[in-house]
């Protein structure tokens, strides 16, 4: 396995606000993983990993950026947040999450969310079974941009 | 290099993993007075609810020692340690040499001289092994009624996890009002409907002035006011004090905990200490004091153990920064949040009792030092940041309290700061 | 120089007789660098053994040095279809030359050759020139008679030279014109392939435009713009082959605008330009000129062709290669031809023989002093 | 009377089956065709605001929406269609002329489609475009009338001054569109993709914004009627001036761009206060007579002390060809000329569907009337007017351009589907706007990408064409008319054409 660091850069200037990332995202971590289905015939209906902020014309998808000083990692209680060795990603363990927010308290871009049944639900996990994360592959403006490094 | 630690919660982890990201051969031996491998200690009220089982408790896994090449030397309690020739002594007598040494025992809880707590029934709540005194108690005592000294966080959680099974709780604290020292008024209030709402009994303004024995068991608590209840179970939940024992006369800088520079050294330049057991910058306060909290911890101890191997990393400061979940209401509180009156402070605050959900900004000079959120903690770790970097809110002061908040308020520069970090240009 | 004439004009020319003829060929050519004469026997031999790449419907001769006695005078070789346009030719001659000396080009009966044309030739002096040079008012002389008298053309024009050439295999037309009898130090030849004739004497090879001949073996596919260039410089391009541009793109590029040879055979093959931008920076910028001003002479397409002119002999071929070109040296001699069989058959151990790279002119002037007149 | 409404002219048919409600249309739409309704959850479209520019189309992510046309029709009639009824209609309620959008759309003759190229066959050799050499190199420029050369000792020396030039990777640039007209990302992509390719972009009559200084070696700097944005740094900065006096989407008239696009960025650019409408006269008001071109022609000459070419770009219209030669003996180094068919901006219907000549006839009759003067290599000939493919660039140049300008072409790559609306300021596509939540919708870098590509793709189809005729190098392809042929055109149209029907051999 080719150890890659990737990273979804965010180009707020070209972002139009489709909200196509949030979709597809919530697609890809839903169960059935097809789209017309993952919206009118799961429920609860999967949450999106991704959100979209938008104020004026102003608009950026964000989604975790997986820092290198984590401060969700250094405060998790439970070890459910983790860094992947070969991704660089943080990833999470929902088994082990207990649902204490630490990490919410702490992640500055508030893109940790909680889900039902006192589990984290909304955190990005960088697609690492796609060739390139589903937000950044259905961005029509690439406005989300992957970028790849070796690790 | 020979590495010393004592400590195995979290502090002591961080450190060992540190160090080992700079140098993977050098002798690491980390000494504890707890039997247990490292593990999770606010998952202790988890523990005792039945809400994770023991495996979870081992948050690294059970063989971060043998990963790490860590000699852990467990159950064996340092009683001093000697810098100058560089050793510490175990209460066995067994002495041990360092190079670089890291003091991360935590905090010891602060149990009153009260008579009777020597009585079968009286704990503690901070360890692993409180837990389990209380589980063997449990075995052989039909425990009804439990009265918890203390209405603060670990009162509180004490009280979740005993309530989980059944045991009707009296909290007793002795200022007006519960966590009177991360919550403002109407938190605490929220919080007492909440938790009474759910069976539990919240008697302010007053303190456990004698246990009642019953046998050698707990039978009853006298309290200040001369009510008495009876109860098979106390939980001492004051606080804790850093716990320094062991560096008494050693010559280390001790305050309020032990004093570090911000590379987390001590007066002796080979050693360290970290977590609960110093006193850290309060960015906040400005003032140095012990902030007992899980994610400083983490993050002293990183820095201790990045610098015990020789890197030069500075821990910048922190601040008092809380999430619990009180009754399934999930709160979180950071900074300053009863800011006294008159001194310049402006606080922003919504509130809907019916949900019931609570915000709260509390500003000095257009700088957010302190928040609370209740019900309500979707993207609070926004406003971590805010804190942290002294970010002007001037110009979307209006919009705090806004369900739309969010990064597209904040100056273009500083928002592609956070988002894309150094060195990426878009 | 450019009359005012309407579109109306040129239109009429395109339905008119202005077609092209795309043709395969065997080319020709030997020279004396010493100006040393010899007869046509030689090229006639060479050409005939390139007989597999002509079929019969094309075959011509340029012969420089023939005419010693009138070497001053132009010889203009004429063909006519009838009389009538004899008659118009001549009448336009008289009025603007003096003509020293005319008579029908010497001729025998050959059986292979059926139907001939009328075949004449005229020494001639400008006169009465409206202040032109000489050289561009025979030229003009000459477009008059190709573009508005029917049935006639002016085959040659230059100099001590002259083009003989019809419709037959080439050894067959220098049969007929009896070249063995003249004497030369430059002669060329061509033998044609045209896939799509109409079989017209005047459409043979060699084309001639004052001392200049080309025999050429292709297809120029920049035809149509390299016609269209030379109309913006004033020459009108009456005849149905391409190989007139070539002529006329030499007049033009060395008589007119005083390129040298070699400079003009660099535009007429531009370098790609990817090489001229290898080129040292002095030659860089002038070949960089040449080809944004002359792009409209850039000959393109597959082609090997041989120029003679008053002052040598120039071998060129297409910037691909895409026809065959052979030469040989010796014995101050320069041969020229599609194949080295056809040098090898008049000078069977030549010093050295050689392929010309693609675009790469050949070029041999005359040395000075040496056998004239 | 009742008041008769325009009938709609797209239908949006949304497949419920299919609709996730996501409302990712909703934000699309800048015409506000699509609503939410939350009680139900449910999106609806309100089809008479439909400009049929398939933006939602292209967005929504389950394909459940198609934009049909409205087949309500009238009674049929060849000489009152719907379009002239409905443009009466909408004349009876609001009086005016009616405005519209890109270029001639009636279907005159499109002589391109009427011409057909030669190949190679047995007796010259085609040559393989993918493995030889295929120049397309151009330079625009004044050419000399003769080479001169010192022949000293080292060889051959130039002595000639060559006239400035723009040189070419492939002879197609792209035309004047203001920035005001288009978007500042459509500009800026425009710009990159010129410079990337090797060609040149032109600033119509917009000015130069600041963000486009940089891209000045690609530049063409426009000189228009109303002067918005010129000064001496615009000039200096460009690589060659244009002198506007017509175009082909609105020969004979001004420009307009209303107050409400007149933004901080554009007023700035522009030179004109923040809100007021920009408005370019019909004539240059300094300019009545071709000897008042030639003033301005070196005007513009001194002022960039002779480094730069200077061009004039005209319409096509009747009197073209002796308008040109006009234009070139007055000193210009390039004649621009704007057919029928050209035209991106807003401009009144009635003058872009009945003015001007297609572009075919007028490239022929100029490049053969400055042939027959003698003058063809004074002056470069750049043509544009509905340029689609490689096909219509090869035909141009033969018929004799050095170059094409294209700019629809160049905005339909950038994403407009021709829905005719750009006067309204709202495209969607971010192009024709400069609102600034549309115009970030047009991503420069992904812009300019997609022009390269087109541009590769046109230069690749141009290559293939000039190698099936054996020719290896544009310029033995530019004027070379042989290689043209008509197909179903009358014998006049020949004539002005100057090509042999298709059958015709040489």
């Amino acid at each position: 396995m080719v150890m890659k660091k990737r990273k979804i850069v965010i180009n707020e200037d070209v972002c139009m606000g489709c909200r196509l990332c949030e979709v597809h995202c919530l697609v890809k971590h839903s169960k059935s993983k097809k789209i017309i289905k993952a919206f009118k015939g799961e429920y609860p209906r999967a949450l999106p990993m991704i959100l979209v902020e938008e104020k004026g014309h102003l608009s950026f998808a964000l989604q975790c950026r997986h820092c290198e000083d984590a401060p969700c990692l250094s405060s998790c209680i439970t070890g459910a947040l983790y860094r992947d060795p070969n991704s660089g990603a943080i990833l999470y363990d929902e088994k082990k999450c207990v649902g204490c927010w630490m990490c919410i308290m702490v992640c500055p871009f508030g893109v940790i969310k909680r889900g039902s049944e006192k589990k984290i639900v909304s955190k990005c996990d960088l697609c690492l079974d796609e060739n390139v994360p589903v937000c950044v592959k259905n961005c029509p403006n690439e406005a989300l941009i992957c970028v790849e490094e070796k690790l | 290099m020979k590495y010393l630690i004592i400590g195995n919660s979290v502090a002591a982890v961080a450190a060992v993993e540190a160090i080992r990201e700079k140098d993977g051969k050098g002798d690491i031996t980390l000494i504890s007075d707890e039997p247990q491998f490292v593990y999770s200690r606010p998952l202790i009220s988890y523990l005792l609810a039945g809400n994770v089982k023991v495996e979870q408790m081992y948050y690294r896994g059970k063989n971060f020692y043998e990963n790490n090449k860590v000699r852990a030397v467990l159950g064996k309690r340092v009683t001093s340690v000697d810098a100058a020739n560089r050793k510490v002594v175990l209460e066995d007598g067994e002495e041990f040499l360092f190079e670089k040494l890291l003091i991360a025992t935590g905090g010891k809880p602060i149990v009153p001289k009260t008579k009777g707590s020597d009585l079968n029934g009286v704990f503690t709540f901070t360890k692993w092994d409180d837990v389990e005194k209380i589980k063997k108690l449990l075995l052989g005592t039909e425990v009804k009624r439990a009265v918890i000294v203390g209405g603060g966080l670990i009162g509180l959680k004490a009280a979740e996890g005993l309530t989980a099974l059944g045991i009707k709780i009296t909290i007793v604290e002795l200022s007006d009002r519960i966590m009177s020292s991360t919550f403002d008024g109407t938190t605490s209030e929220m919080m007492k409907k909440i938790l009474e709402k759910r069976g539990v009994e919240v008697v302010t303004k007053n303190t456990a002035d004698e246990i009642i024995a019953n046998g050698s068991k707990v039978g009853g608590v006298v309290l200040r006011d001369g009510t008495r209840i009876n109860c098979e179970m106390v939980v001492f939940a004051i606080g804790v004090s850093p716990n320094i024992e062991m560096v008494k006369n050693s010559g280390i800088k001790v305050n309020r905990g032990i004093h570090v520079d911000e590379y987390m050294r001590t007066n002796f330049p080979d050693i360290y200490a970290a977590g609960d057991v110093v006193e850290a910058y309060d960015l906040v306060l400005r003032d140095n004091r012990p902030i007992a909290i899980w994610p400083n911890a983490s993050i002293q101890g990183a820095v201790a153990g990045h610098n015990m191997a020789g890197g030069t990393k500075k821990y910048v400061g922190s601040f008092a920064m809380n999430s619990i979940e009180i009754c399934d209401i999930p709160t979180i509180s950071m900074g300053l949040t009863d800011p006294p009156a008159g001194k310049g402070y402006e606080v922003l605050q919504q509130l809907d009792e019916e949900k019931p959900t609570y915000r709260k900004i509390i500003l000095k000079d257009n700088v957010v030092v302190g928040a609370i959120f209740v019900n309500d903690i979707d993207r609070a770790g926004i406003f971590t940041s805010l804190i942290k970097d002294k970010i002007d809110t001037s110009s979307f002061k209006d919009v705090l309290l806004k369900e739309e908040f969010g990064l597209a308020w904040f100056p273009k520069e500083y928002r592609k700061h956070l988002v894309v970090g150094p060195g990426i240009e878009i | 120089m450019v009359g005012k004439r309407n579109l109306e004009d040129n239109f009429k020319k395109v339905a008119d007789r202005d077609y092209r003829v795309p043709s395969g060929c065997a080319v020709m050519g030997v020279m004396s660098q010493k100006r040393k004469k010899f007869t046509g026997r030689a090229v006639m031999k060479a050409i005939g053994v390139m007989r597999e790449r002509t079929n019969g419907l094309g075959g011509g001769y340029a012969a420089y040095g023939i005419y010693p006695r009138y070497a001053d005078h132009y010889a203009f070789h004429l063909l006519y279809d009838d009389e009538k346009a004899k008659e118009a030719t001549e009448e336009h001659l008289e009025k603007n030359f003096t003509i020293d000396k005319y008579e029908a080009i010497p001729t025998r009966e050959v059986e292979a050759i059926k139907s001939r044309p009328l075949l004449w030739r005229y020494f001639l002096e400008p006169k009465g020139m409206d202040g032109s040079s000489k050289d561009d008012f025979v030229l003009k002389a000459a477009m008059h008679v190709n573009r508005n008298i029917k049935g006639a053309y002016v085959i040659s024009s230059g100099k001590n030279m002259g083009i003989f050439k019809g419709v037959g295999y080439p050894e067959d037309i220098g049969r007929f014109f009896k070249l063995e009898s003249y004497r030369g130090y430059l002669w060329t030849a061509h033998g044609r392939f045209p896939t799509n004739s109409v079989s017209w004497w005047g459409g043979a090879h060699p084309f001639g435009l004052l001392d200049w001949s080309v025999v050429h073996n292709g297809e120029i596919s920049s035809y149509g713009i390299n016609r269209r260039f030379l109309l913006n410089f004033g020459y009108h391009c009456t005849l149905s082959t391409d190989t007139e541009v070539i002529a006329y793109l030499f007049d033009f590029l060395v008589r007119k605008q005083g390129l040298a040879i070699e400079v003009a055979a660099g535009v007429l093959a531009a370098q790609f330009w990817d090489e001229i931008g290898r080129l040292p920076e002095e030659q860089r910028k002038l070949y960089l000129a040449l080809r944004m001003a002359y792009g409209g002479a850039l000959l393109n397409g597959p082609f090997s062709v041989i120029v003679g002119c008053e002052s040598g002999m120039i071998g060129l071929n297409d910037r691909i290669k895409l026809r065959p070109l052979v030469a040989a040296r010796g014995d101050k001699m320069l041969y020229i031809s599609s194949e080295e069989a056809g040098i090898r058959e008049i000078c069977p151990s030549p010093d050295q023989v050689w392929m010309p790279e693609a675009g790469v002119p050949v070029i041999r002037r005359f040395e000075s002093g040496g056998e004239n007149g | 009377m009742v008041k008769r409404p325009v009938p709609n002219e797209f239908i949006i048919e949304r497949d419920e089956k299919k609709c996730i409600a996501c409302q990712a249309c909703v934000r699309a739409c800048s015409y506000d065709v699509h609503t939410y309704d939350p009680e139900t959850d449910t999106v609806e479209s309100d089809d008479s605001k439909c400009v049929g520019c398939h933006f939602c189309e292209a967005l929504c992510p389950t394909k459940a929406l198609r934009t049909v046309r409205n087949p309500s029709a009238y009674k049929e009639n060849a000489n009152w269609t719907a379009e002239v009824i409905n443009d009466i209609v909408k004349q009876a309620e609001q009086g005016g002329v009616i405005l519209t959008g890109m270029g001639c759309d009636k279907g005159q003759r499109n002589y391109f489609d009427h011409m057909v190229l030669n190949a190679s066959q047995v007796t010259n050799p085609s040559i393989d475009a993918l493995r030889e050499p295929m120049e397309l190199r151009t330079y625009i420029g004044t050419k000399p009338d003769c080479i001169e050369i010192d022949y000293n000792e080292n060889g051959p020396v130039l002595k000639t001054k060559i006239p400035p030039q723009l040189e070419l990777q492939t002879p197609i640039l792209f035309s004047a569109m203001s920035y005001g007209s288009i978007s500042l990302n459509a500009s800026i992509a425009l710009a990159r993709a010129s410079a990337e390719i090797g060609t040149f972009w032109n600033t119509g009559e917009g000015g130069l914004h600041k963000a486009l200084y940089k891209y000045g070696k690609n530049t063409i700097a426009q000189v228009a009627s109303g002067r918005f944005g010129v000064h001496a740094e615009y000039l200096k900065s460009a690589a060659a001036i244009e002198i506007k006096i017509g175009q082909g989407a609105k020969p004979g008239i001004g420009g307009h761009l209303p107050g409400e696009k007149v933004s901080a960025e554009i007023s700035e650019t522009r030179m004109i206060p923040e809100g007021t409408d920009a408005l370019s006269p019909a004539p240059h008001h300094d300019i009545y007579s071709i000897e008042d071109l030639r003033q301005l022609i070196y005007a513009l000459k001194e002022a960039t002390e002779y480094e730069k070419p200077v061009g004039v770009k005209i319409a096509a219209v009747h009197n073209v060809a002796p308008i040109a030669s006009g234009i070139v003996r007055a000193g210009a180094d390039f004649v621009a000329i704007d057919g029928l068919r050209g035209g991106t901006g807003a401009s009144p219907k009635i003058i872009r569907d009945n003015v001007g000549i297609p572009i075919e006839l007028a490239t022929a009759v100029v490049d053969q009337r400055l042939r027959e003067e003698g003058i063809r290599h004074k002056a470069s000939l750049i043509v544009g007017g509905g340029f689609r493919n490689g096909a219509d660039v090869t035909k141009a140049i033969i018929l004799g351009a050095d170059a094409v300008y294209i700019a629809t072409a160049a905005l339909v790559a950038m994403g407009c589907t021709l829905c005719q609306k750009c006067y309204q300021g709202k495209c969607n596509w971010g192009i024709a706007t400069q609102d600034p939540y549309l115009t970030k919708r047009l991503n420069p870098d992904i812009g300019a990408r997609r022009l390269v590509n087109m541009l590769r793709g046109w230069s690749f189809e141009i290559k293939e064409m000039m190698g099936g005729m054996g020719i290896n190098a544009i310029e033995s392809l530019r004027g070379n008319r042989e290689n043209l042929r008509g197909i179903g055109l009358m014998e006049g149209e020949l004539k002005m054409l100057g090509i042999k029907p298709a059958g015709e051999a040489w």
